[in-house]
């Protein structure tokens, strides 16, 4: 097949879905195998970066999804002021770092990060799809894990977890070694 | 030192996320390192914003009182003569706390961060899914998710167990289960025949009590009498009553018969 | 503003619209006149006919909405019915539950928990190579017992059967109870 026809398709297929589509329905519905599909999404994705393309490609998880680009959210907004939506709270900020870089991760642990009941942020957050339930720890009572979802991936413009900026936890340790004795 | 009341108007009572949001103030504000904290002036800091709030009323959550006995705790270690060098192996609470409060502020660091990443991506638009059309009659489909699997499968069994409780379902549960078998109403039948030698057949059954299953059964139970030649049946006319007469033999040996053995209505 | 700039909110606010904007609307939120801006709609059209776009831009009594082409509307929905072949109705997803937890069972044993003649159900499922044929039972009648088949374990990423999601105890408690002996 024509390369500019699988072009054509994926956007729209893109379009039509909405939603995010995985490489591999994508791969199925081209014909075209993965890692080749991959490489011609990632080359529409440049071509969208042109000031003339109102669209862009999100790469979310292995999956893609058309979206408006950033830079014209403000002409959207003109179109549709009730659909500002609201930010999160410090607290559900916190919480949802936490889960991010520890998922997955029980309540427990994040109540010791934090120092502070998570029950309602958790509410919260599992209420705005960006957490979920990730199955059940091992521990005794196999209390619930907590792990992100593409929800959040979208909403804050990751492509994937692995995109998460590293925390250099381990760097605590070689410091507190040294403590001033006072 | 200044106590926190006199110092209201700085700290405002602002209500802290927790324990280490108020240490975290507290540190920025007497511009010391995380590594660094005098453990002393924080403490009585700290314990004072608890007292503020006490005398305000406020309600203090059992949180900060947790990290307060904490502080309190290191405060008094570092009180005391260092005597004993061997509790070297054990783990300085203040290592302790400082290893907590890093962590915290990773995290604190990050919720700052993807809170610009929010306000960035919060001016992108996504769309509705188009109406499709398909050819095929529409099916709710769903994913196959090995929790949905389990989901249905409780879900499923709740609902078998609901109409276990339901007493109407119940009751026919009941009947299924009452053996009205073969066997049982043609000796019914044939000890009724002992006592008197002619009975009709609506006397085998009290009508009201009884349900259609067990007349059946009890007329089939009476055609086998017949053949067996235990019983003689008469009937003057269609729909009449039917009449049933002892042959004089009351006995009735099932475990030659295999048919009947198991036979359950 | 830049020609292109227009270009690209024209496209972005189309999209989120999801629905016709009218040249009014589009004309208020790129501050261009009716009269120019429509030109500049009808020389994007023109260049939406490339192969390599999936989308147009139709014009619908002075409005103007974003869809996909008609040459591609066949790909879009193989994406719907791949998404089908993947997804169980209900019905199948229940039965298929009773047949994974209790296996090997008969038509009987599903017919008396779920209430409903499975037929057409089991028909479906084997099929679909979720469930096969697994000997027959020993009760009177010798009726067919039905398992799990491989295809099942790859659609729901089990590696065994084991891997099935545990009853939680109390879940055990309420409802296993009170499960038909069999």
């Amino acid at each position: 097949m024509d390369l500019k026809v699988i072009e054509g398709i994926v956007e729209a297929v893109l379009f039509a879905s909405g939603d995010s589509v995985s490489l591999e329905k994508l791969s199925v519905v081209t014909e075209i195998d993965k890692k080749t599909l991959k490489l011609i999404i990632d080359n529409m994705s440049i071509s969208y970066n042109k000031a003339s393309r109102g669209l862009m490609i999100r790469e979310l998880d292995g999956s893609y999804q058309l979206c408006t680009k950033k830079e014209y959210g403000q002409y959207i907004s003109m179109l549709y002021t009730s659909r500002k939506k609201q930010g999160l709270s410090q607290p559900a900020l916190e919480t949802l770092a936490i889960i991010a870089y520890k998922q997955p991760v029980t309540r427990a642990e994040i109540e010791k990060i934090r120092g502070v009941n998570p029950d309602g942020v958790l509410l919260k957050l599992l209420e705005k799809n960006l957490i979920m339930e990730a199955g059940r720890s091992d521990v005794p009572g196999k209390p619930k894990l907590y792990g992100t979802t593409e929800e959040f991936l979208r909403s804050f413009g990751f492509r994937s977890i692995k995109d998460l900026p590293m925390l250099e936890m381990n760097e605590i340790e070689s410091v507190v070694a040294e403590l001033p004795v006072d | 030192m200044k106590s926190v009341l006199a110092d209201g108007c700085i700290l405002k009572l602002q209500n802290f996320e927790g324990p280490f949001d108020l240490l975290f103030y507290l540190i920025e504000k007497n511009k010391m390192e995380i590594y660094d904290i005098q453990i002393n002036e924080i403490t009585d800091q700290y314990m004072d914003y608890l007292f503020a709030m006490q005398e305000l009323d406020l309600e203090i959550a059992s949180e900060f009182l947790l990290v307060a006995s904490t502080l309190l705790h290191i405060k008094s270690r570092l009180l005391l003569p260092k005597e004993n060098e061997k509790q070297e192996e054990e783990m300085d609470p203040r290592e302790q706390l400082i290893l907590r409060l890093v962590e915290y502020r990773k995290f604190k660091e990050f919720a700052g961060s993807l809170k610009n990443r929010e306000e960035e991506w919060v001016g992108v638009f996504y769309k509705l899914p188009e109406p499709v059309q398909l050819d095929e009659p529409e099916e709710v489909l769903l994913d196959l998710c090995p929790i949905k699997l389990k989901e249905s499968y409780i879900n499923v069994l709740s609902e078998f167990k609901e109409k276990m409780n339901d007493p109407s379902q119940k009751m026919n549960k009941i009947i299924e289960h009452e053996k009205v078998s073969l066997k049982a109403k043609m000796k019914d039948i044939l000890n009724m025949l002992k006592i008197k030698a002619k009975v009709y057949f609506s006397e085998v059954f009290n009508l009201k009590a009884n349900s259609r299953l067990e007349i059946a059964t009890g007329f089939l139970g009476m055609l086998e009498l017949v053949k067996l030649k235990k019983a003689y049946i008469e009937q003057e006319n269609a729909f009449d009553e039917i009449l049933i007469k002892t042959a004089g033999d009351f006995t009735l040996e099932f475990e030659e018969q295999n048919d009947y053995k198991e036979e359950v209505v």
